[in-house]
């Protein structure tokens, strides 16, 4: 078998010494009635050649971004992903490894980390950030706890205008506890705030929003979080970090919690996952945060060394009382991230988010004069946008197809009154000659 | 020359990646003034060299699986082959949008459908969701799966057992979910004490969290009858399955009466734990529990067809984005075609044999707090050698570092003091194994003749131990900016 | 600009540090009339964004083995590649490290080099190896200058058998010398001995031939050797790598410098290059050996330690009186060769030419049973041979092409007179179900 | 601990790949069994992990670009993107076969044909030959191309004349070639001296191969007169392009006079060294020398269709297989795209400005022989130092590996005594270019205060100084197996 380290006869020599006389009995401890006697319906084991060729297969009947041109997001985004990331964050020595425990032989990876924390803080303008949580979604929910917790108050406000699988998410996480849970509908594709402002009261633990939001719009932060700290509550903002190069940082209009899917600083979307969930909070609150934290200490000759610290925050310390139970995270999507930013720097990055910006205000206009078509919202947008159309959306959808355009995501997948719309997002990608070929292609 | 931070290269005007002027002119601003961001993120400035250089530096820092023995208990620190890595970063894989129809990912669906199958042979349950990003999060959703289960049936009940020796994440998840965790003893065997179990099992128990084989690497011979037990109240098992390694096509959770089980694919299936992840955390269940699986699912109709089930009235949910960790769960299916039944089996042999050899050689150096047969991995104590030289598990740990091998897992389980759980796994030789028992000897001699060697141990590394008290005491968590700006210090950079 | 370390505040603060005030004063020992006043005619930079959209393009205008099934050879073939290799080989610290003149900064890259040594004297049978050439061709030539030097005779005979390509090198490299290339013609696909016997002379350095050779048919290699020995001249033998897992190695007929094309060592067609030559012979004749060898010696601890040796034989010692001007060898493909062997051992490398001699074998006879076309030589071949057609061999392919299949290379493009021949190649990555529609495809 | 054979490791039994079992089944004996080998090869058997581990630890003994300052003269140690890498990786280069036919290779040879304009603009050169492997292969291609020539006019010319700062390709490609190679002098500022030159010009005289600027890092600033010089008695006159990453559109080879040129692109055009190759030696050349130019060559035609040339009854026919280093020119095509012409052009300004920046820290730490303006290298000498201290050139080198700093070129050119040739690349930062003043400085500090520090270096690598001459004296170039077959000794194995 492939990947087994003994040969036969080191298995032998092994039982011998043990004083075995057969590897079944290796499971002696097993009760009889419970071992397995049947053969598992599995395929049977296939060489690295055949593996190659039927996976590769598989591949081929997948029909991925770079195939088609490609305007979906929602989360989710066809980003460009600097060569050095891939065999940078693939070395063994980061790979392989395990979560930093052993400080004195991870002095790799807890830099990497703690410069990771250093990053996010900085392009969240937040004091403080961890380490990584599982993605964008749970991290919503993994605020909505630590927001209570700070607070010890139990009401969570949601804008519908944020992603609905983070709604969904939050509600799957909070519908067994204590916390209620509180969706607040939007308006006009943006959050409501004289419809917050009455929610808002003194067990409000926090509200949470996304800007730029679900539809794309840039939210009116500063008032937002105004108004919810006068209520005593945090304000939560999901953000995404692209924009960041371009729109006001969390931490410029005092956000509470700021968090993100990290997906688009350099991680493939792979259909969903793995990606990199961001936190970044005040540091007052650092006991309170979720995931691993790296510090810069020194060793025991004064020099300059890295840990993981405030561990007893943290489920293998404090066990039921942690902050959350969280264990493995999304170390090496971290390395990635890390990487991502520090190749673009601000420049890049405010180039990336200005591109994003300036062909997805682009697109929108160009689509906005063809007769049957408009933007369905009229607030700031930066690279995403809702089109109205008005044919069903599938069949708008199947026409780009013909010019093979992936030209959104169809909203009716979320709401039931939204047929006629479609999610458009643009990146940095997309060439203004398939900007224009979106264009021609529902001009025709 | 300890590598320097990345802020302390960089220099204005310096760049790793630029991007092409836009062509598009004549645009009004983009956005309102007061929605912009007025000062910029302090973002290193620095050159794709410099990065590189970096990183690569850094890497060495760290030990790992490729270049050294990794003996972590409860970890599975296995081998992870190249290939999984390659296919799984294929363009057909890589850049697929999770929202794309199905009909233009069946590729991936279909991988992910006969992982949930092979999910489900392995574990004995009929049912699956992909979902859970790690182990521990498998757990919150199967102990929200419960909570469902029983809210449908508007049972109340909001105990969840978990024996003191599970791992931290047990309790952590029963909390998060909404249930209160209440502790079951181990008997001085290691194994839950039933006694204590009947004596806590009443009609407010939604479940139990068992790890098995548990934390010592010892099998929990009663799990059948646990699982009555908790029947016999309207109570389910959830069998935590970080170590599943050690059972593979041996013994199913599903047949000692399980209702939830998860697998760590990062320990189990070797998918690479990436220096903390990601991982992920797929869960099989009952069949009573399917209906309150997170959406979405992966099914297989009649024509061939692979689909994502997004809808089902009771569903939890979902506990996260989209569809769950792909590329991780891609890699995990690769890892099970490449073994096959037979290959799965052998695996639990060859890592549960590699333990019990090491066991063996290691029985005389340090304590064995148990004597009953381990599984994959066992427990060392050296209490003994701690009262006769002062001389702890951690400082065995950092000394094995020296010798160029990671450290087993410390401290935990919390049952035995001055633990060193050892898990060798089935991909380290024979020749490796015996030279950390001898290794290990050697430290225990040293501890005897010069313990102060082990006191001030490691001596090889970049840095000797952190002081963790002081960064914990004012935490330092990020670079800290000169005022005024050009961070260039760094020679290296 | 990318890549450039320094930015314009460096630049001039290094400017004023050597006394200039412009950048063009740097250029003052050029003479003005020489200094070049255009503008290159090259396009103006783009960044890597472009460049890869740019480039990927191209690279989807070619239509690569993967995308077809390939029966391909002639000197490169579509082996299956370990996928170990490229994750390793790829590391910076072998992809950009210099040759290792400095041994204690290189101990990786020659302890690869003597393992690699090693494995291709154990191959190849023979008692030692250097560290690789430019390619497989050239290595014929190498081995022809070398066989001369060892003799100091002036005649090389080679056998029409072996690729034109090698047969061309070998007269462009030996057309200017005191040397003298004797081709000699083949019989019925195989090296015609009685014809090399009567043209064997005290003059004769070398014969050089190849097994299997170019139409795929395995040499009598030892009574060839035999032959040559008695005249006193050494037997140059030209291998594939894949063969000596089955076939007689040249130590084994007591061949005197066995030289082959290692690209089916785990190294990418690339459409050519860069590739791998290998050359090994006999200890005697260690100093007249051309390339870099490395030894292991003891440090000044009297630990084991590796570094280059004999570079008296090479020329930034020797100069003129080198035994080659080699200098930039194919190191990296070295250590892709070295991963190669190491992964496959004895039994993967046997099992792989098993696999190959048997689809070859299989496809030839199941062909050989269609009317229309028929084997053109008898001799018994390894995983190449050529199949004769009633129909012009482009039309022949042309029907296969439609199938997906490119069935071979037409023999046309090396001998105007075998216009109905296709040389076809048969790897272990082929499957029984591709071998049965290559069948199919010339049965309807 | 070093690092164990890999022969060492092997254990019966173990595999690091298998393959599918044969699905062709009843055939006859493949081969006679006289053909079929005996004894098979003692390769080593030994799992993935092992040859993982194995590759992965041996690395890191490795200085590189990725790792460490590389300021090794004449070799153009920069920086090598990632982005080429990537993009020569594609499965549509990577996997195409040299005889497919034009119209299914339509990428590559698009990218081959604007690559052969490139660097026919470059040096100012009207043709371009892809072929060569390498630096010394494309001089041998180029002066096989004079032969050529002279045969085709019926001229017999057997001298190739040679500077004696020349590197040691030069002497032996001639010889090769079958040309009689006849020193030149250089005078004592470095240049070639016209007396000498002009007292060996003769009708017999082939040419001339030059390398501008030379091995010294200076420019020939009689290269016009040298062309015209050798021109008048027909010879023809060849540049070494190694140093060309100096001159990159700042002055080029076809102005001069030159008549062929070869380009390192491993050096120049910042394909990765590989640790000794693959490079690629591309050549340009006059008009005249066209017809002679080995095949295949790739040319356009009227219709945008991209084709290889194999025909042309003058060709000199060809030095190697296939049609190149072609995945090695691809990297070259991607890095001359991403700079375009004004980004050359500032390589070759930073290039030259590093070594003058460095040059002028150094000038009052070791001896600079020549004062002329260097270019993009420069050469010092420690023979004053050697006389002081008994501390030569090899012992400075040494000691910069305690450093961290990849040594310069030892002793060379020869026209120099303890030569040290140091070339730091526009790739590398002021500030490292700063520290190795500085390191310098005190290295030579060291000679005076501890010379034995520096005799006895380096001291932080796995290895000291290995002893050459044993190596030599009866070289062990091969691994010796034991007589009873099981290699395993090793305990990392
Ligand atoms: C016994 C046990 N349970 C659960 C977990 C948690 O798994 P994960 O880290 O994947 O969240 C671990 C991880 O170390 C474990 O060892
Ligand atoms: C001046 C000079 N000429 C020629 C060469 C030979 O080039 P290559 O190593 O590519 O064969 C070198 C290589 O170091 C060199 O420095």
């Amino acid at each position: 078998m492939p990947y087994l380290a003994n040969s036969d006869g080191m298995r032998q020599q092994m039982l011998k010494a043990v004083g075995l006389a057969h590897v079944d009995e290796l499971f002696r401890t097993v009760p009889e009635h419970l071992r397995y006697k049947g053969h598992l319906d599995i395929p049977p084991a296939i060489t690295e050649l055949e593996l190659s060729q039927h996976v590769s297969t598989l591949a081929d009947r997948n029909r991925p971004a770079g195939n088609l041109i490609h305007f979906m997001g929602a989360g989710a985004y066809d980003h460009y992903i600097p060569s050095a990331i891939d065999p940078l964050a693939s070395r063994g020595e980061y790979l392989t490894s395990y979560t930093p425990y052993q400080a004195e032989a991870s002095q790799g990876t807890l830099q990497v980390m703690y410069e990771y924390q250093t990053l996010i803080a900085e392009l969240t303008g937040m004091e403080i950030a961890n380490a990584s949580l599982y993605d964008g979604t749970s991290a919503a929910a993994e605020a909505a706890l630590m927001a209570a917790n700070i607070t010890r108050r139990s009401k969570v406000l949601v804008s519908q205008s944020v992603h609905p699988e983070i709604i969904e998410c939050l509600k799957t996480y909070l519908v067994n506890t204590h916390l209620e849970l509180v969706p607040v509908p939007y308006r006009e594709g943006r959050s409501d705030l004289p419809i917050i402002a009455g929610l808002l009261d003194d067990q409000t633990a926090c509200v949470i929003t996304q800007s730029p939001n679900f539809f794309g719009i840039v939210e009116e932060t500063q008032k937002l979080v105004d108004m919810v700290h006068a209520a005593g509550a945090l304000s939560v903002v999901h953000v995404d970090p692209i924009s960041l190069g371009l729109l006001e940082a969390p931490g410029d209009y005092d956000a509470d919690i700021a968090i993100g899917e990290g997906q688009s600083l350099g991680i493939p979307m792979q259909m969903g996952g793995p990606y990199l969930g961001f936190m970044a909070t005040r540091r007052k609150w650092v006991r309170q945060l979720p995931g691993r934290l790296c510090a810069r200490t020194t060793d025991r000759n004064g020099n300059e060394a890295y840990c993981l610290t405030l561990q007893t925050r943290e489920q293998h310390i404090r066990r039921e009382k942690a902050t959350s139970n969280i264990c493995t995270n999304e170390g090496l999507m971290m390395v990635r991230a890390m990487l991502y930013l520090s190749l673009l720097g601000a420049e890049g990055l405010r180039e990336v988010a200005t591109l994003c910006a300036s062909k997805a205000r682009y697109l929108a206009d160009e689509l906005g004069k063809l007769p049957g078509f408009k933007l369905r919202y009229e607030g700031p947008f930066f690279k995403e946008f809702v089109l109205e159309c008005e044919a069903p959306a599938d069949r708008v959808l199947a026409r780009l197809e013909k010019s093979g355009i992936i030209g959104g995501i169809p909203l009716l997948r979320f709401y039931p009154q939204m047929e006629n719309r479609i999610l458009v997002a643009v990146t940095e990608k997309r060439t203004r000659a398939e900007l224009d070929m979106y264009v021609q292609a529902l001009r025709e | 020359m300890p590598e320097p931070s990345i802020f302390n290269k960089s220099a204005e005007g310096l760049r790793g990646l630029r991007f092409p002027e836009t062509d598009i002119c004549d645009q009004p601003p983009l956005l309102p003034k007061h929605m912009l961001r007025s000062k910029p993120p302090r973002l290193p400035a620095v050159s794709e060299r410099t990065v590189v250089r970096h990183l690569t530096l850094l890497s060495r820092e760290n030990f790992s699986v490729d270049t050294n023995f990794y003996p972590l208990g409860s970890c599975t620190m296995k081998y992870n082959p190249r290939i999984n890595e390659k296919l799984a970063d294929l363009d057909g894989f890589a850049n697929m949008h999770p929202y794309q129809d199905d009909e233009s990912s069946q590729g991936t669906l279909e991988i992910l459908w006969h992982l949930q199958e092979m999910l489900q042979h392995i574990t004995g349950l009929p049912a699956c969701s992909l979902q859970p990003a790690a182990g521990a999060h498998g757990e919150l959703t199967a102990l929200l799966l419960f909570a469902a289960l029983f809210r449908d049936r508007d049972e109340k009940r909001s105990t969840i057992l978990i024996p003191d020796s599970a791992h931290g994440t047990n309790p952590a998840s029963a909390a998060i979910a909404g249930f209160k965790p209440v502790q079951v003893q181990s008997t001085d065997q290691g194994l839950v004490d039933m006694q204590d179990l009947k004596s806590k099992i009443s009609p407010d128990v939604a479940g139990m969290m068992l790890t098995c084989p548990n934390t010592l690497g010892l099998f929990e011979t009663d799990v059948a009858e646990i699982a009555d037990l908790l029947h016999s109240v309207g109570a389910k098992l959830y069998i935590d399955g970080a170590n599943l390694n050690a059972i593979l096509a041996i013994t199913r959770p599903g047949d000692w009466g399980a209702d939830a089980v998860h697998i760590n694919t990062h320990k189990t299936l070797s998918t690479p734990h990436g220096g903390g992840g990601p991982g992920a955390g797929p869960i099989c269940v009952s069949e009573e529990l399917r209906e309150f699986l997170p959406r979405p699912v992966v099914e297989l109709d009649g024509a061939g067809f692979y689909h994502l089930r997004y809808n089902g009235d009771k569903s939890i949910g979902r506990v996260r984005g989209f569809i769950g960790q792909v590329g991780v769960l891609i890699r995990a299916y690769c890892y099970v075609r490449s073994l096959g039944p037979a290959g799965l089996r052998e695996v639990a042999q060859d890592a549960v044999l590699s333990a019990r050899y090491l066991r063996e050689r290691c029985r005389d150096i340090l304590q064995l707090p148990y004597e009953a047969d381990c599984m994959h991995e066992f427990v060392l104590s050296a209490t003994r050698l701690k009262e006769e030289t002062g001389i702890r598990a951690m400082d065995i740990a950092k000394r094995l570092l020296d010798y160029g091998i990671h450290p087993p897992t410390m401290y935990f389980p919390l049952t035995v003091d001055e633990a060193l759980m050892i898990e060798p796994t089935e991909t380290e030789r024979l020749r490796m194994i015996d030279e950390f028992a001898d290794v290990l000897r050697k430290i225990v001699d040293e501890a005897h003749t010069n313990p102060q060697l082990l006191h001030d141990a490691p001596h090889t590394r970049s840095v000797s131990r952190p002081d963790e008290a002081k960064a914990a005491r004012n935490p330092d968590l990020r670079f800290t900016f000169r005022p005024h700006g050009d961070e260039e210090q760094a020679p290296g950079a």
